[in-house]
């Protein structure tokens, strides 16, 4: 806002390390404004039409939507598709899709079950049993795509059907699994003691706090270009009020029934958190993460660059699988059974809407952890916020295609500038 | 199952700041059955209005995931009594512990939650369904002079455990012919999701398999039975015994035009109007255990569930004036220019 | 125009990299039909022919990125075979390709890193990746670049092939070879790049050139090698060799008109017919 | 096989109109072998996939499946899959999906449906009601997509959730739509009479031979490079025996019941048949077609070309919807009614799986109709071929993955040595 | 290295297009502020700078595939606001960018008749196509095409510069712009189309040809657009200009330590700094 007139010279920074000239406060937010306005906006538009959706759900049910109990159960019903399309984004980010994510979980939820009831082993032998299934599965995949060069398409379509006929027959024709491990059911029906809560949020808040403090440190010592302390002050004042926003919403006492108390942040919460953490440490911090985007935006290149790509798409299908066993782990733990549905109808479809609509891209090399987070809040809200409507069948499934669509353009029609500048 | 008295309704009732009880309801699918959304639905919203109770009337659309998110809505949203058909045993048996745990008092609507310990059971009895099934193709077996035949199953879907009880209730009722070798089951396979397309192919199959040498055929209900006559019409073999499930006008028609032999009503009327008085008394916070004159074990717990339960009806040609009478349908909607004079011929006026 | 005042030693120095007779079809496209070249250590070694004559196929198969289908390749005197870039990089050569093989989702010091990224225990090490990128970058007189963290995507024309060029000479490597380095360079980059080219060579390094341009070939190479629709027509010490005897071998295939020659050692035209297929 | 020892110069040939040296017979085959051989195989692996699997289920049910009964079964089975890939052939092509394909098939089935049966119309008419429902569905996405900017997924997930809804709404009460209209049913439930077969092979027959010859005297007069006359007549001989050879089989007598004669050329082949020719004569032979394939191959670049690039993604959409229409129309024939699963389950899977094993690319820019007919081919075979042997469904299910992998693996190794030479 | 024997007429041909204070930006990049252009019927105007410097951004914005932010252009005098290709191409506009903008996926001869097919009926008349396709690439130097129905995918760097200045000149237009055309070209090639580029402007069309070679520069363009850090440092004749006062323009900006160009025009800079957002 304050940038006027300056000599042309200086408009040509020098890339020398040691001489760089550090924004100011003001330089860095105006700036930020104007790369907004010129179309590059990050999750800011995914965001937006997440906004607009719970504004409306808020709208129509102004008691429920935002009631404490409403919110936890968001988290709890969202957390399924959440994990499936935090997995799917590595395979989406080369370029590739895997339509049996959903039945993978599936098979692996279904590994579980039986683990717990056939064989009677303990939660963590199951839960070892179900993630060995999705490490197992997913190597298949990435191997029949990656080195025998089957298009992942009929791959994966091949093994979606597949794998419904090995539910069936792990779970029996009609039949269904129920469990009863109590560690299994508490992930999606239990919640942190609130002061766990509490300490988890603090913990988040100052290990975010510290990791930006040190990067910006270290950027400023190297003399490299680094934003103002006020920004990341700024960055590390908002996370903390989510953060804890948050907790103190989930703390609150949420039961409608008057005799037995219900509180305390979700155990899913915490989960995803962590696998998040870990997938996005992946992604953005390692040389793998970078050799992903690299494969996705061009893949003979980054061959040419001595990198194994076939194992890079492989170890991609690997997590993916992965993940989708933590999903149906989580799956069994809500339905405390499995059946033969399980991972099938649109729970494949929503996982992949979701992370294209938080903004990773079906061709590649465009994508983060953070849009399967926000994609994945957009559909389960919008999931949520009509049930709470009561429509019959008919119209709910148009109303929900209409505001998916109605989302989706919010997204896009912001983004218009990102595209008109060509390449973005 | 009664460790909790169902008659909270005014505390958590208070939740919505008004006095009128509320009742939420859970149907399954679109797809297994057209009954859900066209005959249940109604009936049941009838009968709430006519008792002066609000209800939230919502189908799951076949996914287990749906079904307990619109569970935890209706939750939410504070209702007094919470009626289910579940997709299958384990996400219903979720969803009903949920339910209690927020004090909510249950009905196990049509299917049986095996676990789930609802305070209450009203439902048609799937097994005799197939029974019904498995005597009828037989009875047309007979009608039709066929003391030895080859049977194809057309079965529901694989993942729907309704579809596992109507066969197994067919083949209970067919086994003395299967086990003296007069009736051969030449084909057995299910159809995914109950898909009417899907049905046709699976068919076709079979009668290319066994060369046509087909007799009779059971399919699970009336859109499988019509997906198989197309295909008998095609072949120019149409008009041997096809059984059916749900008196749809379809079904009826094609009974009437003689190419389906019979087709099992379940009069849903009388099954919501149990229901729902179940409900309306749950809500009101009176106990209606009277109503129940009947009882079911749950054979996970071994613990009885009060129950209600209705029987079934068989449909033949002579009988599809029943329906009508019952008002199920219409005769406008069965009787079309190309059947009056079977309607006529059956007796429909 | 005058030749670059650097005498080549009286002995030859080793060859890094010797390719005979190598040969390489697209289906029923006879794209290198018996190529011949020497790449010797401290030496630039020009790769001249017209467009379409085989001059990046024959880099690619150098590089792994197809492999011969025919002939041989020694490296560093033994016969090798290379069927894989990754290969090829732990051999100690590096490649800027024509085409440039830039991720255009990746900013500048991604690309530069790509594969071979800098870490500090499993994590990256952003920083030290980026204060190395800024200042080999800098030595290459680029100057317009407004942040060394823009995606590759948003560059120009030149700024792209300084980035694959800044990409390839960073690594300690025995062969460098360069398809068209300065096409799109302007005219100080241009500079600095055949400076650069210069010096790699007098460490020691075995460097390939492919140009277009006769006064960057006759500044800084020491042999030229002529390639003629998918043959090697020439190979000549620069010193021994004027410029419109290249154009003329170039267009050509052959000197005929030229008869100041002798230490040209032309190769024989092979049995080139055969059918490989 | 002849062509050794020619001078280095011949080999660069001159681009010069009328100056052509034109190939021998002989060079021709031997050309075409080292294409072969060099990996540029076009439809030949998946011709091969389906050799192979045909072959596995003949040796499986050795009378039936090459019944005559059995192979207008075929035909008629994959209908409704073969004629929605053949849209998606366009969508693809532009590096889109339409995921509502099949319920939009559905959706104008249904139309179909109750404007015979509630409005009683005319079949024409309703057949007419059903193609303009496909036509404005197609135009609604299109313009989602194409000019709003919501990626196609998202647009078509949305209306994939919506139109499920409408096909509910629509069908409403009473479950299904029966349907008795004669000429409707007739598509695929009748067959021509044996003449009429005869003749329309005839035609097919001389039409392409009459094209071809005309081409190729057209090129030679020009002085063109053209393949030599021995190799057109080939082809066209090559088509003459399929085509006439299938109408043979097709007209004999295949009824299973003693009293009821059936033979003939099923009607739902000539109907794909003329589908597939106009649908390829617009991507081959006209500018729009050459249109779509640019956009798929570099959509910027078309734009600089001055194309209207949006228009040219909104029609792609018109035509995949429209051909959903012509395929709902199909399945109401095969059904003789509707139901609320129309154009549910699998069958987009199946179409988009089909135009993928045919050799379409889900990146845009390579993909013909062709393709779509094989690989429609493809899966009915598996469906075919699985409901002759009668599994259960666990199994079943199984078995047609492996099998669907087993032949995109027969598919993808054969055509390794194209994906060796980098860029095909 | 001589200028071309070619005079400017004394008063200069009408301008076909010019570009008054044109701007650009990409989110927060300046990559254009302020650049003036003229391009006059008959005469071939270079746009030089280096590398970055904002020249193809420039072509781009004129051609319609951004847009200018801010700035006049006029189009035989009448004030246009050309935002999208075709228009371009309506009114008359050529252009060969400098990423060529191919579909690999197409066949050499759909690639030059690109949204502009000849057709027989509503069928394309490929023979035709062809047959003229074959003329003109010929016509350009182009020996070492295997097939004109080759798919541009596979072809080398060189060939798809040729197939891309095929494209622009097989049209009848009013101004064809060039960026970088000759940059993979061959010497033969790179001839052929320096002769073209002459024949056009002769003819009496309008060109502007972008080029890091100052070589071509003077032997073919009548004047020349110096951009500096995406303003236009200074519009000169040719014929009163030196290389080196040019190549110090590039480098620098201004052309200080020269005294010796009376009739040099420079641009006065505007008030660059004011934020455009
Ligand atoms: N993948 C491929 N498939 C088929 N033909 C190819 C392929 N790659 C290259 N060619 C052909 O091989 C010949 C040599 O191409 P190459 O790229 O090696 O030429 P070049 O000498 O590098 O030319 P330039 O100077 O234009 O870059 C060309 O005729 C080209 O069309
Ligand atoms: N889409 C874009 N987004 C952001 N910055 C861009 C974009 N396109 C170009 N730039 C920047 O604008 C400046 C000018 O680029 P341009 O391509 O016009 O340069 P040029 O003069 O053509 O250079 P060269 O001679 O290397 O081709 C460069 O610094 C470039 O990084
Ligand atoms: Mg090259
Ligand atoms: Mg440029």
């Amino acid at each position: 806002m304050s940038t006027s007139t300056r000599p042309p010279e200086s408009a040509a920074p020098s890339l020398l390390a040691g001489s760089v000239e550090q924004p100011t406060f003001g330089e860095a937010v105006s700036n930020y404004v104007r790369k907004v306005r010129g179309g590059d906006m990050g999750s800011l538009p995914a965001i937006l039409a997440l906004v607009v959706l719970a504004l409306a759900f808020y709208a129509l049910r102004p008691e429920k939507f935002f009631s404490a109990l409403n919110i936890a159960n968001l988290f709890q019903q969202g957390a399924t598709v959440t994990v499936i399309a935090m997995g799917l984004v590595f395979v989406l980010l080369i370029g590739e899709i895997d339509l049996s994510a959903g039945v993978t979980s599936g098979v692996c939820g279904a590994t579980l079950a039986i683990a717990l009831t056939k064989w009677d082993w303990p939660w963590y032998g199951a839960v070892a049993a179900a993630l060995v299934v999705g490490v197992v599965i997913g190597t298949l995949l990435g191997t029949l795509v990656a080195r025998v060069g089957i298009p992942s398409f009929v791959t994966t379509l091949a093994a979606f059907l597949a794998f419904q006929g090995v539910v069936l027959l792990m779970i029996g024709t009609g039949g269904n699994i129920s469990i009863t491990d109590n560690v299994i059911i508490a992930i999606e029906n239990k919640n942190l003691p609130p002061w766990l809560g509490w300490a988890l949020g603090a913990v988040a808040v100052l290990a975010y706090a510290g990791a930006s403090l040190y990067g910006w440190s270290q950027r400023r010592a190297r003399g490299l270009l680094s934003a103002p302390l006020g920004v990341i002050i700024a960055k590390i004042a908002a996370v903390a009020i989510a953060v804890l926003g948050l907790v103190a919403v989930l703390n609150q006492e949420r039961s409608v029934n008057p005799v037995r108390s219900i509180m305390g942040v979700p155990i899913v919460i915490p989960l995803i958190a962590v696998l998040a953490l870990i997938l996005g440490f992946i992604l953005t911090r390692t040389a793998f993460g970078r050799h992903i985007y690299a494969v996705g935006g061009n893949a003979e290149a980054t061959r040419r660059a001595g990198i194994n790509v076939p194992a890079v798409r492989t170890v991609c299908f690997m997590i993916c699988s992965t993940m989708a066993a933590f999903a149906g782990i989580i799956a069994v733990s809500r339905a405390t059974s499995v059946d033969p549905n399980a991972g099938g109808s649109n729970v494949l479809l929503y996982a992949v809407g979701a992370a294209v609509i938080g903004g990773t891209s079906l061709f590649g090399g465009k994508g983060r952890i953070i849009d399967a987070l926000i994609g994945g809040a957009v559909i389960a809200v919008i999931d949520n916020g009509m049930g709470l409507l009561g429509y019959s069948s008919g119209v709910k499934y148009v109303v929900t295609g209409g505001v998916l669509v109605a989302a989706a353009a919010v997204d896009a029609i912001s983004r218009r500038r990102a595209r008109a500048t060509g390449r973005l | 199952s009664s460790d909790d008295s169902p008659g909270s309704g005014e505390s958590s009732g208070s939740t919505d700041g008004g006095a009128k009880p509320k009742v939420g309801v859970i149907l399954p699918d679109t797809k297994s059955s057209a009954r859900w959304e066209t005959a249940d639905k109604k009936y049941l919203t009838e009968a709430f209005e006519a008792a002066g109770v609000d209800s939230d009337i919502q189908n799951a659309q076949g996914d287990a995931t749906q079904f307990q998110t619109i569970a935890d809505q209706m939750i939410t949203s504070g209702v007094n009594v919470l009626m289910i058909v579940n997709l299958d045993s384990g996400s219903g048996k979720a969803v009903l512990a949920k339910a209690k745990q927020a004090g909510i008092a249950t009905i196990d609507y049509d299917r049986l939650t095996l676990g789930g310990g609802a305070d209450f059971y009203v439902s048609f009895d799937n097994n005799k369904v197939g029974q019904l099934q498995g005597e009828g193709l037989q009875k047309c077996l007979d009608d039709a002079g066929k003391t030895k035949a080859n049977i194809a199953f057309l079965n529901g879907s694989p993942t729907d455990n309704n579809a596992t009880l109507f066969t197994a209730g067919a083949k209970e009722a067919l086994k003395a012919k299967i086990d003296s070798k007069d009736y051969t089951i030449v084909a057995d396979q299910t159809v995914e999701k109950w898909d009417n397309q899907i049905a046709g192919t699976v068919f076709e199959q079979m009668y290319t398999d066994t060369s046509g040498k087909i007799d009779g055929v059971y399919a699970a209900n009336d859109g499988l039975a019509n997906a198989a006559i197309a295909i008998l019409k095609k072949n120019g073999a149409n008009g041997i015994p096809v059984t059916g499930q749900d008196a749809t006008d379809q079904g009826l028609q094609n009974i009437l035009s003689g190419d389906q032999c019979m087709t099992v009503y379940k009069a849903v009327k009388k099954e919501a109007d149990a229901a729902s008085a179940l409900a309306v008394a749950l809500a009101k916070g009176e106990d209606p255990s009277s109503q129940a004159t009947g009882s079911v074990t749950d054979t996970e717990t071994n613990k009885e569930v009060k129950a209600v339960l209705l029987d079934p009806q068989a449909i033949y040609f002579d009988s599809v004036k029943d329906v009508i009478a019952d008002g199920y349908t219409t005769k406008e909607n069965v009787c079309t220019a190309e059947l009056a004079a079977k309607c006529t011929e059956a007796g429909i006026s | 125009m005058t030749q670059a005042a650097y005498a080549a030693p009286n002995q030859a120095p080793p060859p890094i990299l010797e390719v005979r007779g190598g040969r390489k079809n697209f289906g029923a496209v006879h794209a290198l039909r018996g190529v011949d070249l020497v790449a010797r250590a401290g030496e630039v070694t020009a790769l001249v022919g017209d467009n379409g004559a085989g001059k990046s196929t024959m880099i690619k198969c150098i590089a792994g990125i197809y492999g011969f289908d025919a002939g041989e390749v020694l490296f560093q005197g033994e016969p090798v075979n290379i069927t894989d870039p990754a290969e090829a990089n732990a051999m100690g050569i590096e490649v800027v390709y024509q085409d440039l093989a830039l991720c255009d989702n990746l900013d500048i010091v991604h690309n530069m890193f790509l594969g071979r990224e800098l870490k500090k225990g499993i994590q990256l090490d952003e920083q030290a990746m980026e204060a190395r990128a800024a200042e080999v970058l800098a030595s290459l007189s680029v100057r317009t670049v407004r942040s060394i963290r823009q995606h590759v995507a948003s560059l120009s024309g030149g700024q792209r092939q300084t980035v694959a060029i800044a990409r390839a000479v960073l690594w300690n490597s025995k062969l460098v070879i360069l398809d068209e380095p300065t096409a799109a360079l302007g005219v100080a980059q241009t500079e600095q790049v055949l400076q650069l080219v210069r010096r790699l060579a007098d460490a020691g390094l075995a460097v390939v050139l492919v140009s277009h341009n006769m006064n960057d070939v006759f500044e800084v190479a020491d042999a030229i090698n002529v390639l003629y629709l998918g043959q090697t027509a020439a190979q000549v010490r620069t010193k021994d060799s004027s410029r419109s005897e290249v154009i003329e071998l170039i267009t050509s295939g052959s000197a005929n008109g030229n008869a100041a020659a002798p230490a040209l050692s032309k190769t024989t035209p092979t049995a080139n017919g055969s059918n490989p297929a």
